[in-house]
């Protein structure tokens, strides 16, 4: 039906709640129909429209890697922080609540040109969770892939989420993991202060580089001007950007960003495609 | 036993108003048996249920607060109520009666119609709910209407605040194919400026919105109001247009009371 | 039960009327020694805010005195502008007011019966309630109100603060297939009334004659809605303009509201007195459905105001029917308007009774001064005179719920819409 | 070009007749509340005969004229635009079942067959923009059972108003591609062509007589004519680049005091597609229907990401309209989303005039 009818959610089943902070939960998601998770592939950084009934949709990346794809079992990921209408409601569903579900949507990462090159994610606040995914895809295709970096900025320390994930991949080998909060705690060992603040620490060899960046649109573009200014290439930047989006298939028209709909030529975008714009009133 | 009544509980209260807003409960139709299924109905004083302080759910408040007893009860209203919503122009933003603000009119006003004037304790203005307590949601609209309230209480059933809607007339005028009243005829539309939710029903009717859901997001008043002098409306009569259901929303209010002063330094030039 | 009994019953807030009102009763030594309906809806200066308005706006202004009976307050306003600026609305014109009338009266006396009235009867203290045993009654009276609904809704847009009608006629004349969607609605409805009326007559009410004054309009060719001249079961006949020499309003001391009496003397308006004072107008299948009932009119009988009710419906489906069948969109929906200084009086019909307006123009067509008698503030006195009699006529031995529940019956039969009366009755008043 | 045949104005019922008997609801201009509106047809005597329209930033006035044509009013305020993307409908309905699953019902159905007679080059043009829209990657299916369904007759037009500059654009007025049957119109009855199989079939059965080469040469120098009369035109040179480099331009402002950010240019505008979602429950929380309606870039709700409208002001708002219809459309649809029709000026409420601000933007010399 999926295929006539683009804007006709499917039904899934929240399998597993699993309570992140008192505003952010993951729900682990299974469609209810085997069909339908047969035919289902995604890439890391794409999205889903997650449909409460009675309430409304919204646009929540897949946390959830492409392993999780390999068996029949496919359970979908979304970490989702409560801060409106549907997302504060959707944070209340339990095991064994049906929700709708359609997807995937856009683009995600560009995993082939990450291709034998070290690659630094660079994530603020809830920006980690587009993020993880394509962690969790270089961990395991590890050997593909050069020297690599996770960097985490949160305002609270308090916010930051999957702690333990975070010191697993720190003690992966050629594997470096910064962490920044803008308040910590008397326990905080890591930065305090900004992300781009943190940049200036990373192993940074440019020339065989690519960064990708999620997260506030201030946080990208100090970023990505932080880390051209270290020598990389624009051109091996990339950020994953969030407009307001009803259709998520490029009619509504909602997520224009200039001459882009964020929901198929992105979300995750080539710096220099938007870095004109990013920051622009009004755009 | 009976087994506890697990459906939330709602009140209706009326202030000052003409009961047009309590209407969108009894016009429901069949949906207001189907409503009361999903919830407990405690105070609703048309519909025979008597009991105002009864500790409920969701309390929705229609009319504007006049009196000092009104100061009081809507107190006691919002004590007992966990989520308040108020309903119409009177009580999102003192309806029609708080033309009396205007010019602190109301003590003449008084004064002429009662014999015995010292008796009657109303406050000199009306005033909207919000100005004395917590309100947690409004629908605007002279008077709201079924669609809008049914939206509201079903999100609200659903766990979840309702959506704001603050969208001009004149958006929900073309989705409806009305013809522009002014473009095609010169009518001093309000439109431009105004919430929808009516479903656009002066332009339908051929005439020109009159601005009864209150200000739209955004609203360029200024502009509107040299278009209608534009159309050869005088100073007066567009404070009129802008003075009337929705005298007190601040939009409205600025825009009436901009006009209304054009039209005093004209007068004096003429003089 | 001991005559010396003190009772002193308060209905803080009076149920299932439109508004809210309050009603005290104290009786001493078997006496009544003090019965006061007080309504305690603060006043809002209608008649005050119309003044320096433009004609145009009068409609859309008085609609607000009251969300259930708006229609009333437009045609009643328009009628007398129109006589103050000498305008004549077409035939089609008139005949769509009727129209457009009907379908208030249909949804307000449907209203009435079933979510206010009927409960006293089968003793619910809310239609809601109601509903559980009688579900088919309840969802007749929804269907009815609907359909009165979806008729002004054809002139106004919507059924409250419709906003279709101005001096002159309307803004719009509806188009043809949507009246005629509407036929087939109206002709089933008419075996609903029909049954309604039959039950309603078959109620038990109390017998409870006593004699009173009842007035309402009167034409010499139909039942009386928006035009004729003002009878008075005692005689009397009047145009509008005539109003002052009878009629005359007054803040009685020992009450909280303005009363108006006619010739001195508390009168009835409404369903009732319409029905009194024009019984013989009925169209023939209205006239057959009374007869089967057994009961005549006049009446003096307070308690057969739901029977007249139910009986207007009925008329108001029939006379709705003929004038959608014979609809035909007109040259124009409106006659044009010259504004000019003037006098002008309306009344009209309103589902509750007589509505008399009179408005004072200058030469633009502003408003210099507003009257306006709702008929509220007409029964008021009659209500009170009639409590005091029917609870004599009860027994004041009564425990104080049953004494609660005939006063409350008693007062329903007006259908009293309090934010009508509002404008004229105060507030607060201490002594 | 051969000369087409030729429907004396008399017969034109006949068309109508076939186009019923095919099974068609015929749509024509029909007047309507001051405006020609396209409205169902059953008798070629509705058209609206003689009627012109005078238009001008925010002004629409008929005109009745004593000439026998039925075509000779320059566009109303609708264009295909509501025929084939609703202003308002339901994409599909969920329902909550008494074990707690969630069935979705899909809400497309059998379109009804119509056919528009009476349809202007510049609407043509912006219907296939439409359908570049809507049909590309994940096709719309109400958008493309509609479209199936839709016969279309052209008739070039010989009466442009001050507000039409589709002649600039390349659109009109005279129609050349996109529709099914088209027709020059003459006093005394129209040219016929044929643009599709469909038509090629219609136009076989109609009642037509040979044309007349002469008189068929001065229907076609009517519609010249036509375009040589409009006088608007939009800034030469490529608007995209020259639009967004000027983003911090002063004119966004002045028209911003101006701009009620009403969104009627968006509304009536035959290309816009920006639409919001919506979900209507029933109060007994079992079934919601999940609706979309026209939206607008003038609306809050457009820009808005969580507790912020992007767009809050009008000049960023007026700002987004300009630079997408006449900018970014061209990267994303190959030109520009403006088919000259005009509607956008004549419908603002205060007569704001797109092709003056985009003069006023991009055609000053810039101060260095
Ligand atoms: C591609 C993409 C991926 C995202 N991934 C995640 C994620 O993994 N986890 C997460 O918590 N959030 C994510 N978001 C943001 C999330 O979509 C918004 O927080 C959410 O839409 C807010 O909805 P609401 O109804 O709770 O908020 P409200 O403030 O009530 O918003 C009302 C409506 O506006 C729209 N809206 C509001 N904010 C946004 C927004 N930021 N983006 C798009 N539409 C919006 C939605 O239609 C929403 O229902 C993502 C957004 C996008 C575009
Ligand atoms: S008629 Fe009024 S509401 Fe409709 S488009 Fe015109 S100005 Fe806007
Ligand atoms: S931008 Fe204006 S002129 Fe161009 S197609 Fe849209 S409405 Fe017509
Ligand atoms: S340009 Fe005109 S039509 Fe468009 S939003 Fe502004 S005022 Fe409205």
């Amino acid at each position: 039906m999926n295929t006539v009818n683009p804007y006709l959610p499917m039904e899934a089943e929240v399998v597993e709640r699993i309570q992140e902070t008192p505003t952010i939960v993951t729900l682990r998601l299974r469609l209810t129909c085997a069909d339908a998770r047969h035919r289902f592939y995604c890439a890391p950084g794409q999205f889903n429209m997650l449909y409460l009934h009675g309430v409304g949709e919204v646009p929540i990346s897949i946390k959830s890697g492409p392993q999780h794809f390999l068996d029949q079992t496919l359970l979908l990921d979304h970490t989702i922080r409560a801060v409106g209408r549907v997302t504060r409601a959707l944070v209340r569903l339990q095991p064994g609540d049906r929700l709708g579900v359609r997807g995937p949507y856009g683009r995600g990462w560009p995993l082939d040109k990450a291709h034998g090159k070290d690659v630094h994610i660079i994530t603020g606040g809830l920006g980690c969770a587009p993020a993880v995914s394509v962690v969790h895809e270089l961990m395991r295709q590890r050997s593909q892939y050069g020297h690599i970096s996770v960097v985490q900025g949160v305002k609270h320390c308090d916010d930051l989420i999957w702690r333990e994930q975070y010191e697993h991949w720190a003690k992966q080998p050629d594997t470096q993991v910064l962490l920044a909060a803008d308040q910590p705690d008397a326990r905080w060992r890591w930065h305090t202060g900004m992300v781009t603040g943190l940049l200036d620490q990373l192993t940074l060899a440019p020339h065989r580089s690519l960064a990708m960046l999620c997260g506030p649109e201030p946080m990208m573009r100090a970023s990505a001007e932080r880390l051209i200014e270290l020598g990389l290439s624009p051109d091996n930047i990339w950020l994953s950007m969030e407009r307001n989006m009803q259709c998520a298939v490029g009619h509504c028209g909602h997520c224009q960003f200039g001459a882009d709909f964020v929901c198929k030529d992105g979300p995750v975008f080539n710096y220099p495609a938007v870095r004109e714009l990013l920051g622009t009133r009004g755009f | 036993m009976k087994a506890p009544d697990l459906r939330p509980s709602i009140a209706v209260h009326k202030f000052s108003s003409c009961d047009g807003c309590q209407l969108a409960f009894l016009n429901l139709g069949e949906d207001l048996l189907a409503l009361t299924q999903r919830v407990r109905i405690r105070h609703f004083l048309e519909a025979g249920l008597d009991d105002p302080d009864a500790e409920v759910d969701i309390a929705f408040v229609e009319g504007s607060l006049s009196t000092p007893d009104e100061i009081a009860r809507i107190r006691r209203v919002r004590a007992s109520a966990r989520y308040l919503v108020s309903i119409g122009a009177c009580a999102t933003a003192g309806g029609l009666q708080a033309l009396r603000n205007l010019d602190d009119t109301h003590d003449a006003w008084r004064d002429a119609i009662y014999a015995s004037p010292e008796f009657i304790a109303t406050l000199a203005h009306a005033r909207p709910i919000a100005d004395e307590v917590r309100v947690d949601f409004e629908l605007w609209g002279c008077p709201i209407n079924s669609r809008q309230l049914l939206a509201a209480v079903s999100a609200l059933l659903a766990g979840v605040p309702p959506i704001d809607q603050r969208d001009k007339v004149c958006l929900e005028c073309k989705r409806t194919q009305q013809v522009c009243v002014m473009v095609t005829e010169g009518k001093p539309c309000l439109g431009p400026v105004t919430r929808t939710g009516c479903g656009a029903l002066c332009p339908a009717f051929g005439r020109d919105c009159y601005g009864c859901y209150g200000p739209a997001d955004n609203p360029n008043t200024a502009s509107l109001a040299r278009r209608f002098a534009g159309l050869g409306l005088l100073p007066d009569a567009i404070a009129r247009r802008f003075l009337m259901i929705n005298s007190a929303a601040p939009a409205f209010h600025e825009a009436g009371l901009i006009a209304r002063s054009q039209g005093e330094s004209q007068g004096e030039s003429d003089e | 039960m001991s005559d010396t009994r003190r009772i002193r019953i308060d209905v803080p807030a009076l149920t299932r009327v439109e508004g809210e009102g309050s009603l005290k009763l104290r009786i001493e030594e078997g006496r009544i020694e003090q019965l006061q309906l007080s309504i305690f809806e603060p006043p809002r200066y209608f008649e005050k805010f119309l003044e320096g308005r433009s004609w145009r706006e009068v409609p859309d202004i008085v609609a607000r005195i009251c969300g259930i009976c708006p229609v009333a307050y437009q045609m009643s306003a328009v009628q007398a502008l129109e006589q103050a600026f000498g305008v004549t609305p077409s035939p089609w014109v008139q005949r769509m007011r009727r129209l457009f009338y009907c379908g208030e009266w249909l949804q307000s006396h449907a209203l009435h019966i079933h979510l206010l009235a009927l409960p006293d009867y089968l003793g619910f203290d809310s239609a809601i309630a109601m509903a559980q045993d009688y579900p088919e009654a309840v969802q007749r009276g929804l269907r009815l109100q609907a359909l009165g609904n979806d008729l002004i809704r054809l002139f106004g847009g919507r059924s409250v603060h419709p906003v279709g009608a101005r001096v002159g006629g309307f803004h719009h004349a509806p188009a043809a297939d949507r009246v005629a969607a509407l036929i087939p609605r109206l002709e089933a409805a008419r075996q609903d009334a029909f049954e309604l009326t039959q039950w309603c007559a078959g109620l038990p009410m109390p017998e409870d004659s006593e004699t009173f004054i009842s007035v309402a309009l009167r034409h010499p060719d139909d039942y009386a809605l928006c035009s004729g001249r003002l009878m008075s079961s005692s005689g009397l006949s009047l145009s509008a303009d005539e109003w002052d020499q009878h009629f005359r309003e007054f803040h009685a001391p020992h009450s909280t509201a303005l009363w108006a009496l006619l010739d001195e003397q508390p009168y009835l308006v409404g369903p009732l007195a319409r029905l009194n004072l024009n019984s013989d107008h009925l169209p023939p299948p209205v006239a057959d459905s009374l007869a089967r009932t057994g009961i005549r009119f006049p009446s003096s009988n307070m308690f057969h105001s739901m029977l007249a009710r139910a009986l207007e419906i009925e008329l108001a489906l029939h006379d709705a029917l003929a004038l959608c069948r014979e609809y035909h969109l007109p040259e124009r929906s409106h006659e044009p308007v010259t504004p000019k200084a003037g006098v002008g009086y309306g009344m009209t019909e309103a589902p509750r009774g007589l509505l008399w307006h009179r408005y004072e123009t200058d030469d633009d067509g502003c408003i210099r001064s507003a009257r306006i008698v709702p008929p509220t503030s007409q029964n008021q006195a009659r209500i009170e005179q009639n409590l005091a009699a029917s609870l004599k006529r009860f027994g004041l031995e009564h425990d104080d719920d049953a004494l609660r529940l005939h006063c409350e019956k008693v007062i329903r039969n007006y259908d009293p819409c309090i934010s009508c009366a509002t404008h004229f009755l105060t507030l607060d008043v201490t002594r | 070009m051969e000369t087409p045949a030729f429907l004396p104005a008399d017969r034109l019922q006949a068309l109508l007749e076939l186009l019923t008997d095919d099974g068609y609801r015929c749509v024509g201009p029909r007047i309507r509340d001051g405006a020609v509106l396209y409205q169902t047809l059953d008798d070629a005597d509705q058209l609206p005969r003689g009627v012109q329209v005078q238009q001008s930033p925010g002004r629409y006035r008929l005109e009745q004229t004593d000439s026998p044509r039925r075509f000779a009013w320059a566009n109303g305020p609708q264009a295909l635009k509501p025929l084939t993307f609703a202003p308002h409908e339901e994409l599909w309905v969920g329902e909550l079942q008494a074990d707690g699953s969630l069935i979705f019902h899909d809400a497309v159905r059998q379109a009804e067959p119509v056919a528009v007679i009476g349809v202007r080059a510049c609407d043509l043009a912006a219907l296939s923009l439409q359908e570049q829209h809507f049909l590309q990657a994940a096709p719309d299916p109400y958008f493309r059972e509609r479209r199936r369904q839709l016969l279309l007759i052209a008739v070039h037009c010989t009466h442009p108003s001050d507000t039409c500059f589709c002649a600039h654009t390349g659109d009109g007025p005279e129609a050349r591609t996109g529709f099914d049957l088209s027709l020059y119109e003459t006093d005394t009855g129209y040219f016929v062509t044929a643009g599709s199989p469909a038509g090629e079939r219609l136009l076989a059965r109609l009642p037509l007589e040979p044309g007349d080469a002469g008189r068929f040469d001065t229907a076609c120098d009517e519609v010249h004519a036509a375009a040589a009369r409009q006088t608007r035109d939009l800034p030469t040179g490529n608007l995209q680049a020259d639009l967004f480099a000027r983003l911090d331009h002063p004119r966004w402002q002045e028209v911003a005091e101006r701009c009620l950010s009403c969104g009627n240019c968006t509304q009536v505008c035959p290309t816009c597609f920006c639409h919001s979602e919506q979900e209507v429950p029933d109060i007994s929380g079992t079934r919601s229907s999940h609706q979309r309606q026209w939206d607008s870039c003038f609306s809050p709700g457009h820009s808005y990401i969580h507790g912020i409208t992007l767009r809050q002001d009008t000049a960023s708002r007026y700002r987004q309209w300009l630079t997408h219809k006449f900018g970014s459309w061209h990267s994303q649809y190959g030109r520009s989303g403006c088919v000259g029709c005009g509607r956008c000026i004549a419908w603002c409420p205060v007569g704001i005039d797109p092709t003056e601000e985009l003069h006023a933007i991009c055609t000053e010399v810039k101060a260095t």
